[in-house]
């Protein structure tokens, strides 16, 4: 029972890794909340955007075992 | 329209994918081409060693694709090819290819300079540089944001 | 700055050219690149076998030169490439390559845009074009008059 | 003692052949004026200019032995 956060640019630096197997949770909401709290204000500053499964959303969202999130910074690609 | 839409993870030959493509549009009088590559030599002597970026997959390349789309749709064009690496790259490499080929040259010349700024703002890839041994990532710019109001 | 600018009577490889161009310019952020070609199939099935650019020697090159010299004075440009076919060519032959590169991609596309249209409706070139076997001599689009007036 | 005419564009039509060596005349206007009528007609329309020795030159100017005028119509280049 597992959910997969991936954490793009430089919230890799913030979280220490790319990506992490974290305890299922309900919501986004709640799988943000379980997280180390300096780790959870950056991941909920107002620039950054969120996609499960690789579909954006926006606000608190439910979550399913085996989910995929991905916390998006602004982008500086190109 | 020929479209050619491609998330590059090694490096390429900007001459010779420009030469191929605009070999497949023997009709299309004029071809206006971009191609961005990491600047060798720096402002104030702050060299960038390398260049990365990072790219997700399950938004990266379908965006690509949405924004070929997008541009196909806004301008007659007889076709479309949009290049863009992502992982590490040295000086003098190329990050980026636009090309888009038409009959009026105004078409190619809109079409690939909208297709540029959208890439630059709101693709989604983030880029770190290595400056004197050190990676640090690098924000959105400011211009980048200005280039696309132009767009209305 | 790194101008070449050039007036050809024999084909030429663009790709090749281009290739060249960019490999000399290291420190350019973004090349943009306008190739023009001889449009192989024509509209309502007026295909064009042939297409015949004659210049004037005393003339052409010199105005080429001096288009170079006023582009390179608008913007801030790394290297400036103007290439321009002369004699008969048929289609899908290169006729014209601009190629503007600059640390900044705004820079790139306004300078590239400015000299084409400007080669296009200024340039001693006079074109005919043979059409079901018989050559006519081409007069200059309202369409190349107008684009000139975007700028000012 | 000559000079020569050369005729660019589809002028080379009108005069049946892209250059031709003619008697030195004092000016511009007198080497038109001994043309053929209908050729003159064309060369002196408003929108061709003309270049000596590879300068272009506005309205009537003197020429010398050996001087190269060009008629020059619009362009349709590129």
């Amino acid at each position: 029972m597992a959910i997969t956060l991936v954490f793009l640019g430089r919230l890799e630096d913030a979280a220490g890794s790319g990506s992490r197997e974290v305890p299922a949770a309900a919501s986004l909401g709640q799988a943000i909340g379980a997280l180390d709290p300096d780790l959870a204000d950056v991941l909920r500053g107002p620039r950054i955007r969120c996609a499960v499964n690789g579909t954006l959303v926006q606000g608190d969202v439910p979550l399913r075992n085996g989910d995929e999130v991905a916390f998006l910074p602004p982008v500086s690609g190109g | 329209m020929i479209g050619d839409v491609r998330l590059l993870t090694l490096p390429f030959d900007a001459a010779e994918e420009l030469g191929t493509f605009t070999q497949r549009l023997p009709q299309a009088g004029g071809i206006v081409s971009f191609l961005g590559q990491v600047r060798a030599g720096g402002p104030e002597g702050a060299e960038v060693e390398a260049l990365e970026l990072r790219h997700y997959d399950p938004l990266t390349l379908p965006a690509m694709t949405a924004l070929a789309a997008r541009v196909a749709g806004r301008w007659t064009l007889d076709g479309l090819l949009i290049l863009h690496r992502s992982g590490t790259m040295g000086p003098g490499e190329p990050i980026v290819l636009v090309a888009a080929a038409a009959r009026h040259r105004r078409d190619a010349f809109a079409a690939a300079d909208f297709a540029m700024d959208h890439l630059k703002s709101e693709s989604w890839f983030w880029k770190r540089e290595k400056v004197a041994g050190a990676w640090r990532w690098i924000e959105p710019r400011d211009q980048d944001i200005e280039d696309l109001a132009r767009w209305g």
